[in-house]
């Protein structure tokens, strides 16, 4: 979640679902709320029944336009055009929120000369380096005053690291006027996104353009707030990130940040994808979003790693604190100042090893052995057959699911197998098929959208064979610290090493089959003293010495003590319930609340008050828990010489950035503001600039995994993908559901009746859709809810298909992934799903053959 | 532009197939047989009603045919004594706002009506002999208590003839509930279909021809107005006309109801010499068929269409 | 006005026969004693307990009652004390309870020789040490200490997938196996 | 007598998700649809097309757009039995076992049901189908066994957007009242209640409609069957009289034109 990372400080939705009832604008965009998150969906009719006004924008008409209040059709993929015009329109009618902008965002900073724009460099900024496809980021630097340094010796590790790597406070103009300023690079960046350009680029007429901008201007500033809110619709594409930071920006000058009924609603997929995030099953990153060692940045020993990881200012000053802790938790008495806690033995990333990295290794026979769980890339992952390819080539897979799904046989049932291209003989992958429990068999809990851990209790025994997937982490621990008991040899160090015992399950827990125990799990994701296991009840309280543990200083304060886990608290009231789970951190629901105040600390208004100072009590109290150092006056003065949080004053309410205030100017991979370029698939050239797609963009050309680029004839109609609410992403936990496989029982393709004419394609009959990738064949459903789009003189038709069928399961269908194409952003390299082209012809798959 | 037109699909077909069809039919011949035969007796000579009292042979075994269909047609058939008691109250069932608790119960006093003129006629044909039987008999049936009984049978069986067509009637299938002429409809094509059979059943006997020629002409005025109701019928359907006048049950409707069962036998009887001998005999058994593509006609016809048909 | 959500975890669970007037017509009868048969509820009673929904990220609260005697999961429905939902459910959460009951749901292990045509049913304490076994011998046999002059410590030969579903931790004790064996490819749906 | 409970369902907040009908199935144990009829049906994303034995609540789904696309609209509506005051379905069963709950609510008992399949087009909304399985009509039951343990039904709870409210049909009737008189202020021109005591001497499942009812499947003047049933009586009764007389005429008249032969015969036997 690096787009809401770099602006705000943290990788997660910044306000609840509930919060949105109070928005007086809710903008739903890269988004099927009503569809996809159909029960957070009712504060959003709420809101509409206060009167506010609800605006979907989005190439369908979906159930979620169906509950707006408006309705704004685009084109795929142009997401970027139409925010950054939103922000020039912001920009040029000085419809800005002034004082929040100055003062809480970095629009005052002034950039180096250095720094080169795109609209100088025709689409690209300065720094990019051609066959590396990456930019140089220190030529976005700011121009800095000299370092200033407390005159007090350093007393602790992280204020040695911070002493060591502290620069100097960026120069500001509160004016906005200087033209390095970040307010005016902002402005020169999106000149050429008008009305007219966001007309001829999305294909969106310009007075619904108008009107959507005028509505998010009516509602925001001191009174009114208006939030966003955004799921695959914006994260699946090459520019996917970026879009993200486009709203973040649109949203800080509008001022909606931290304050209840704005901000931005990241609606995740699944049930634990953000503690999946927090607690990273993830190539990139160690828990609490440390970065995991990697040889291209300098983290050879803990040291460097410190060093190059840690913020001199802001709240990632901590950082040491946070990554000892996590050594001690997991290493216990043998990691030690002496042996860098054990830090040499992480494996260190030596390139990217994200999802399609890991299959092209597989592909080429550099992945041995596999682990599924949960997943299912032979239906779920983009272009399918590459991913069915390369598991053949795996010696040995290891499956656990409830259902056979199309990853556990992919060997005997699919497409390719069936009609007789691969034998199943040729295939020589030993698989492991594990029955798993469901979420109904096995305690422990789930953070869900807004950051809140909830607990689940354990309901029934699993059937037959079926075990946890925790009990099968537990057991093959257990195994293995058995199989290597003896080694000595010194990489295998870490696994003998490993605290692992305490998980045991418990043999009288009143169940036939005895889960590990889950309870000591999240008491040592909490975090506790590492001489007398006290639980630590804030991240606070985490030390750099060794003498805390910590799996997760985020989720620090879920456990404060032995006896309560507040993710099991169940006191829910009508508003931020923040008796019920625990949301990190600290139980804030609504993030940078600080924001909700101005600079004395008084809410900007009484009808958006959320958090403000209270004079009598020396402390910032209200309806949620602050976001703020808790006793620090709003009119405390920043220390120029101070580390961490002393570098900030009393109204820098982004405490994780290292200047406390919103990042609108923040680098990532593709640049540090977001600048629009057309899908890798596209029918047309980018308006905007020479630079066609996302120069730093990862290409994989490898097998049948081919790109149409620009106006390719063969591929002319822009092809969306979408979800549908009956079923779950590849389909394993719902077509196998007889009452949900009969809602919706075949892959459907939705096509306007201008294209169906076209191609004499009635509803019901069967087409089937090509891209270089693959085929895939489904039923028509003729609507008026697609349309095509006038772009210029050209007319450009969208076709749209859900993406939840596979070849195994009651509801059988083709895979659409047999037709995505595998290429990624360069932040988080996800694929680009939501925006690609194909062909749609009448008649099946194997009519042709 | 709506193309989910969701009104004309949403209503449900009760799916009443050939058991329905054809108790529908039994019970017209069964009460058209009886009315007729009640009728010649109460008219007709002592010669006529020899050959007038067979009729009353055909009403007991077809009740019992049709209830015997009625109790099959059933999901539940082993409950069936649910619609004459209330167990759950242990009180008799009787809902007057339904034809079909109504229907039971006139299947019912029908079926006895129609056992005592079975007896008589087989007390007239000396199949019955036993003293007291053949007072009973004919107590009831030339006595003093005849015309009692023979009204109110014929008002059992007049009801029993029209009660299916009122029950069609009492539904939402618009081409059941667009027109009231069903009953009527059923009623002459049950008392048309009757004397035809009663036709077939008179042996060839001089003394009984007189009682012929009076039930050959009885059968072409029932004819006619068949052909009359029928029509109108149709007419008053009103948009919903094509359920039964087109399509499958159309041509059904107007070939082999109108046609073959309606005028092929008007023109026999017209011209009785038609195929000689048996032209009469082949003009009822026309008509018999006429009466049973009637029914499907009229019973499947507006089903079609509709859920669960 | 409604009758209170919140009733639902009072579950007084009796099956009261209830005395209706019925209307019969026509024939006005004194109040017919509904005769209703046996109560699903009664079959539904068991023991409660608070869940979380497993699908999409809102995080619906649940109540999972399971039968005391069976202790077969008999009813999941929405909780209606969590703030988050108020007790109700999207499609897919009010079909949690087939993922639990289905005839569909794999029981035993499998294992598929390399090569073959059909899975073979396994013992699930011998699967679990073939994995392990396999676990080691590739880790051991690809092991890389150093890397272009650098110490690296990992294990390119093993890679992982899926996590997004499970709980967190399952998700912490995996992540730490998984890195602890020094193995680099790990992803999950967070990426797709 | 229990108050008379019912739902309001308002279609200005339904989202078309079908939980309700999925709550409805995972309470009431019913199966899915038999394999045969589980296909694509291309009715927008209603893949059932009305209700079932096994499907006592259906989502329809209504596209409303205009070639520009400059009118669009997409109307869902959850239909299931309306429990009317006037049951078609009570009226015609033979065996009274459709009856009124202490709810006041319609219920099906299972017990006495002999699956005669009258009330299946007694009933003017096309809700009842008769299962093959049990024999029994089929409709929902207003979640009879939860509520006499207090509980609302099951798609009442489910429903997410709270389109489907549980209540006292009079309490239900002023807050659609007030939501009728807001929505007409939000733009919303032709909302209307479908189910007041014009319908069938009302429902007590009634509607909160964005359109006119036959745009949503619902007929505008539903009427009891037995509408048709006192007409039909009569005209069967002149049907009586005409086939009567004529069959009188048919046989009498050969006596009048032979009376006196009859005389003679007399005259000779005496």
């Amino acid at each position: 979640m690096p787009g809401l990372g770099t602006s705000f400080g943290r990788g997660g939705a910044t306000q609840t679902p509930r919060d949105m009832a109070e928005s007086d604008c809710i903008v739903i965009m890269g988004s099927n709320f009503a569809e996809n998150h159909p029960v957070g969906f009712r504060w959003v009719l709420r809101a509409r029944d206060k009167g506010a006004r609800v605006i979907h924008i989005d190439p369908r008409f979906t159930r979620t336009s169906a509950m707006a209040t408006d309705y704004v059709p685009m084109r795929s993929g142009t997401d970027i055009v139409f925010l950054g015009a939103l922000i020039h329109y912001v920009l040029t009618n000085e419809k800005y929120f002034k004082e929040y902008v100055v003062n809480y965002t970095n629009a005052p900073f002034i950039v180096k000369d250095t720094f080169k724009d795109t609209e100088d460099l025709e689409g690209l900024f300065s720094g990019f380096d051609a066959n590396k496809k990456s930019y140089d980021q220190s030529l976005w630097d700011f121009e800095r005053e000299e370092v200033k340094l407390p005159d007090a010796e350093p007393k602790t590790l992280s204020d040695k690291i911070a002493y060591a790597t502290k620069k100097g406070r960026p120069k500001t103009d509160p004016t906005l006027q200087h033209p390095r300023s970040v307010f005016q690079i902002l402005k020169r960046h999106f000149s050429r996104y008008t009305p007219e350009m966001v007309e001829e680029v999305c294909g969106t007429p310009k007075d619904k353009f108008l009107m959507v901008a005028d509505a998010l201007a009516k509602n925001s500033g001191r009174e009114r707030t208006s939030s966003f809110a955004y799921a695959m619709g914006w994260t699946q594409h090459t520019v996917g990130v970026q879009m993200i930071r486009t709203a973040g920006i649109l949203q800080s000058l509008l001022g909606n940040m931290g304050r209840p009924g704005g901000g931005i609603m990241a609606l995740r997929g699944h049930a634990n994808v953000q503690g999946a995030t927090d607690l990273p099953t993830l190539w990139d990153t160690l828990p609490g979003y440390l970065q995991m060692p990697i040889i291209l940045r300098k983290h050879d020993t803990l040291t460097d790693y410190l060093k190059t990881e840690s913020k001199p200012t802001g709240w990632w000053v901590n950082t040491p604190k946070y990554m000892i802790s996590l050594l001690k938790a997991w290493y216990g008495d043998a990691a030690t100042d002496k042996n860098d806690f054990g830090y040499d033995y992480l494996p260190k990333r030596i390139k990217n090893h994200s999802h399609y990295n890991m299959f092209k290794d597989m592909y080429e026979g550099k992945v041995k052995g596999f682990f599924c769980m949960g997943q299912n890339p032979a239906a779920g992952g983009q272009n399918a057959t590459f991913h069915r390819k390369a598991m053949a080539k795996l010696d040995w897979m290891v499956v656990r699911d409830p259902f056979q799904t199309e990853t556990a046989t992919f060997w005997k049932e699919a497409p390719e197998v069936v009609s007789g291209e691969v034998k199943p003989e040729d295939i020589k992958t030993e698989i492991f098929f594990f029955p798993s429990a469901v979420f109904a068999e096995t305690d422990g809990s789930f953070t869900n959208t807004n950051r809140m851990l909830q607990w689940k209790e354990k309901a029934a025994d699993p059937p037959g064979e079926c075990r946890s997937d925790t009990h099968f982490t537990y057991e093959l621990g257990v195994l293995l610290k058995k199989l290597y008991k003896d080694s000595t040899l010194d990489r295998d160090w870490p696994i003998k090493n490993l605290t692992w015992e305490h998980y045991a399950p418990n043999p009288n827990d009143g169940w036939k089959v005895h889960e590990p125990n889950s309870h000591a799990i999240l008491k040592e994701i909490n975090g506790y003293t590492v001489k007398d296991k006290k639980n630590l009840a804030s991240f606070l309280e985490l030390k750099d010495d060794g003498s805390t543990a910590a799996g997760a200083w985020i989720y620090t304060g879920v456990m404060p003590d032995e006896h309560t886990n507040k993710a099991a608290a169940r006191k829910g009231d009508d508003y931020l319930s923040l008796g019920w789970g625990f949301c990190w951190p600290a139980n804030r629901h609504i993030m940078y609340n600080r924001a909700s105040a101005d600079l004395q600390g008084r809410p900007w208004s009484e009808r958006k008050k959320l958090v403000w100072w209270d004079e009598t009590q020396k402390k910032w109290v209200g309806k949620d828990v602050p976001d703020f150092a808790a006793a620090k006056a709003p009119t405390a003065k920043a220390k120029d010489e101070g580390i961490g949080l002393d570098f900030h004053s009393g109204s820098d309410p982004f405490i994780m950035h290292p200047d406390g205030r919103v990042q609108i100017f923040g680098a990532l991979a593709d640049g540090p503001l977001p600048t629009h370029y057309e899908p890798v698939d596209t029918p047309i050239k980018n308006m905007l600039y020479k630079q066609q797609h996302n120069p730093a963009a990862i290409y994989f050309n490898i097998d049948k995994n081919k790109i149409h680029g620009i106006g390719n004839d063969k591929y002319p109609y822009v092809m969306t993908t979408y979800r549908l609410t009956e079923h779950h992403l590849s389909g394993p936990m719902t077509r196998w559901l007889p009452w949900l496989a009969e809602l919706q029982p075949e892959l459907f393709l939705e096509i306007s009746p201008e294209l169906a004419g076209e191609l004499k394609i009635k509803t019901g009959d069967w087409v089937t859709v090509e891209t270089e990738r693959g085929k895939a064949e489904a039923r028509a459903l003729v609507t008026r809810r697609l349309q095509p789009l006038k772009h210029g003189g050209k007319i450009i038709h969208e076709v749209g298909m859900p993406i939840h069928w596979g070849y195994a399961g009651i509801a059988k269908g083709s895979s659409i992934n047999e037709l995505t194409l595998m290429v990624g952003d360069p932040n988080v390299t996800i694929h680009e799903s939501k925006a690609f082209t194909v062909n749609v012809r009448k008649g099946r798959i194997r009519q042709e053959v | 532009m709506n193309p989910y037109d969701y009104f004309t699909h949403q209503l449900n077909s009760p799916s009443w197939h050939w058991e329905i069809i054809w108790y529908f039919f039994v019970a017209g011949i069964a009460a058209g047989s009886y009315i007729t035969a009640s009728i010649a007796q109460l008219t007709g000579s002592k010669a006529e009603t020899g050959g007038s009292v067979r009729g009353y042979l055909l009403g007991l075994p077809l009740v019992m045919i049709g209830g015997f269909l009625l109790i099959i047609d059933l999901d539940r058939p082993e409950r069936f004594l649910h619609m004459l008691w209330y167990f759950p109250q242990n009180i008799p069932m009787f809902k007057a706002s339904t034809p079909m608790s109504l229907g039971g119960w006139a299947l019912g006093v029908f079926g006895m009506f129609a056992a005592f003129s079975f007896l008589y006629a087989l007390v007239r044909m000396e199949k019955v002999t036993t003293p007291v039987l053949v007072k009973f008999a004919n107590a009831l049936h030339e006595g003093p208590f005849a015309k009692v009984n023979l009204i109110l049978g014929m008002l059992a069986a007049f009801y029993l003839a029209t009660y299916t067509g009122v029950l069609a009637n009492t539904s939402h299938l618009p081409g059941w509930a667009a027109s009231p002429l069903i009953p009527v409809l059923f009623l002459v094509s049950g008392m048309s279909a009757g004397m035809a059979v009663m036709v077939l059943m008179t042996p060839k006997k001089n003394e009984l021809e007189e009682y012929m020629h009076k039930l050959e002409r009885a059968d072409t005025y029932m004819i006619l107005f068949e052909l009359v109701v029928l029509v109108t019928f149709v007419a008053s359907l009103g948009r919903w006309w094509y359920t039964v006048g087109s399509g499958l049950y159309g041509t059904l409707l107007w070939v082999v109801v109108v046609g073959l069962g309606l005028l092929v036998p008007l023109a026999m009887k017209w011209k009785p010499n038609l195929l000689g001998q048996r032209t009469a005999v082949v003009s009822s058994i026309l008509v018999i068929i006429g009466g049973y593509f009637l029914r499907y006609v009229v019973i499947l016809g507006p089903q079609s269409g509709y859920n669960g048909f | 006005m409604a009758i209170s959500r919140r009733e639902f975890l009072k579950r007084t669970g009796v099956a009261a026969a209830g005395l209706t007037v019925a209307s019969i017509g026509g024939l006005d009868v004194k109040p017919v004693q509904a005769r209703v048969n046996s109560i699903k509820l009664n079959a539904k009673k068991g023991k409660q307990y608070p869940s979380v929904c497993p699908y999409c990220a809102i995080g619906c609260g649940m109540i999972i009652t399971s039968d005391e005697q069976t202790g077969k999961v008999i009813n999941i429905e929405g909780n209606p004390d969590s703030p988050v939902n108020l007790g109700s459910l999207c499609p897919k959460g009010a079909a949690a309870f087939q993922l639990v009951e289905n005839p569909h749901r794999q029981t035993k292990v499998m294992y598929r020789a390399p090569g073959a045509k059909e899975w073979q049913a396994k013992p699930l304490d011998w699967a679990m040490e073939q994995v392990a076994k396999r676990v080691k011998e590739t880790r051991d046999k690809y092991f890389v200490e150093t890397y272009e002059g650098k110490k690296v410590n990992m294990n390119p030969a093993i890679a992982s997938l899926g996590g997004a579903t499970m709980e967190n931790e399952w998700n912490y004790i995996w992540l730490k196996l998984m890195r602890n064996l020094g193995v680099v490819n790990l992803e999950n749906q967070a990426r797709i | 007598m229990a108050e008379r409970v019912g739902m309001l369902i308002d279609t200005s907040t339904c989202i078309g998700c079908k939980a309700c009908g999925v709550a409805c199935k995972e309470w009431n144990e019913l199966p899915m649809a038999p394999e045969d009829k589980v296909e694509f049906k291309g009715l927008s994303y209603d893949n059932q097309g009305h209700l079932s034995d096994t499907n006592w609540r259906h989502v329809k789904f209504i596209e409303q757009f205009n070639e520009d696309r400059s009118d669009s609209r997409w109307l869902f509506l959850s239909d299931s039995c309306k429990h009317c005051q006037q049951a078609g379905c009570m009226e015609v069963c033979p065996t009274n076992a459709i009856i009124r709950t202490e709810f006041d609510t319609v219920f099906i008992d299972h017990d006495t049901c002999i699956g005669c399949r009258y009330c299946v087009t007694g009933c003017p909304f096309g809700v009842i189908q008769v299962s093959d399985i049990k024999g029994t009509a089929q409709k929902c039951t207003l979640c009879y066994d939860r509520l006499q343990v207090g509980e609302q039904p099951a798609c009442a709870q489910a429903c997410p957007t709270d389109c489907i409210e549980f209540g006292e049909v009079d309490s239900l009737m002023k807050l659609a009242e007030g939501r009728e008189k807001l929505l007409k202020s939000q733009g919303y021109d032709n909302v209307r209640i479908y189910g007041k005591s014009d319908i069938l001497g009302g429902l007590n499942v009634f509607y909160l409609l964005l359109d006119k009812p036959d745009v949503y499947g619902l007929p505008e003047n539903p009427q009891l069957p037995q509408k048709n049933m006192m007409k039909s009586y009569t005209f069967s009764i002149a049907g009586m009289v005409a086939t009567g007389v004529l069959a009188l005429l048919a046989f009498r008249s050969r006596r009048m034109s032979h009376k006196a032969d009859a005389d003679q015969d007399q005259d000779k036997a005496v």
